[in-house]
């Protein structure tokens, strides 16, 4: 069925995504997001804070919303937790599909929903200095798309 | 017979660390009543969730403690 | 700028969406798309033929047309020609963005537009017996979106 | 003095082969006057366009033939 995890250690985007296509031959298609930390823009550091019993358990509850509304041959979600370096993987979705537009718009929602919904505390560091970043507009813009 | 806090986010600046472990009283506003003030305002801010032992708690949930809880004080998700 | 290539051979979508992301750090985000030959079903391998003078050059121009509709990083355009089999990578897409959905809005435009208008004849085999296949309606619903 | 003709698809298999050269002719009407008439009745299909050296016929287009032009019947391309 689904892959959900929630990552203290870095991990190997490629290697994931040619595994869990490997194992969906009868998939059309595969679509991924893969998220990583942004280098340029004066990021030393990003740290994800997550709290055990919610974050993993929610991160599996939203798998379970996008089966239903999408016909897939599977579903990965990887999330890192702890600090990540620029250029470090966070977030990996990939769904497999029979049919494009169903991969396409499952990989999208489940985006959306992680960013905005997801049990995660961000902190950067910035000239040696760490600082709590705050929700964004656009995360909530985002959401209400799907209605 | 205790209880134990645990802060996310911003909050853990706000407690000066993740998590503390006090003694148990009988519900939530006593145990904010027993913290700093400054501490008890922070978490009493209207975007500040509350889950005891892992169940988020709803607007007019009022549990009574017991020895071993857990109560997490949630702030704002940080998004993309 | 983009990397489009029209391939006769196989090539390896996890190498080359890990080459892709490597070399954009400054890319918040990555959509990819990877299309490839459906096990099951009864099909046993699958041509695509192309027409020198026109199928690459549509694809560079299509390229063009994202890389100037959304504000992205880089685009992967790799397509296959030639003889595939069941599990064979037909296609990858990948965008690389700032913003999320500028990501995922190329990738699909990119994908919608592949399918329905680049210069490819397609002919499944079943049961020992070549048979072209004639365009899906579906296609043009799906282009039709774009406006 | 002769052209080429490149057929894609389907239209392969009508004419028995991916390409053919045939002696120089001025125009295409009188390239598909020159052909098997089962084959010239699926190049004239409606949904089949033309390139003449790469370059997509328009509807009204009706190019003067050189020698070493290849024209290039394309059936409607197979999607998804």
């Amino acid at each position: 069925m689904s892959d959900v995890r929630l990552l203290a250690d870095p991990f190997d985007p490629a290697r994931e995504l040619a595994a869990f296509t490997a194992a969906r031959p009868e998939a059309g298609g595969v679509v991924s997001f893969l998220g990583q930390v942004r280098a340029g823009g004066g990021v030393e550091a990003l740290e994800l804070q997550h709290y055990g019993p919610l974050t993993l358990p929610a991160m599996q509850d939203l798998a379970g919303r996008v089966r239903g509304r999408w016909d897939l041959d599977g579903l990965l979600v990887i999330h890192r937790s702890g600090v990540m370096m620029p250029g470090d993987p966070i977030v990996l979705v990939a769904a497999a599909a029979r049919h494009r537009r169903d991969a396409f718009a499952a990989a999208d929602f489940a985006m959306d929903h992680l960013k905005s919904e997801s049990w995660f505390w961000k902190r950067e560091k910035a000239d040696g200095e760490w600082r709590w970043i705050e929700p964004r507009d656009q995360d909530f813009e985002d959401i209400a798309r799907w209605g | 017979m205790a209880i134990n806090l645990v802060f996310l986010g911003r909050l853990e600046d706000a407690a000066g660390g993740g998590s503390r472990t006090i003694p148990l009283v009988p519900s939530i506003d006593a145990v904010l009543d027993g913290l700093e003030p400054g501490l008890a305002s922070a978490l009493r801010g209207p975007r500040v969730k509350l889950a005891v032992n892992g169940i988020l708690l709803q607007d007019k949930d009022a549990p009574v403690l017991k020895d071993g809880d857990e109560i997490a004080f949630l702030p704002p998700v940080s998004g993309g």
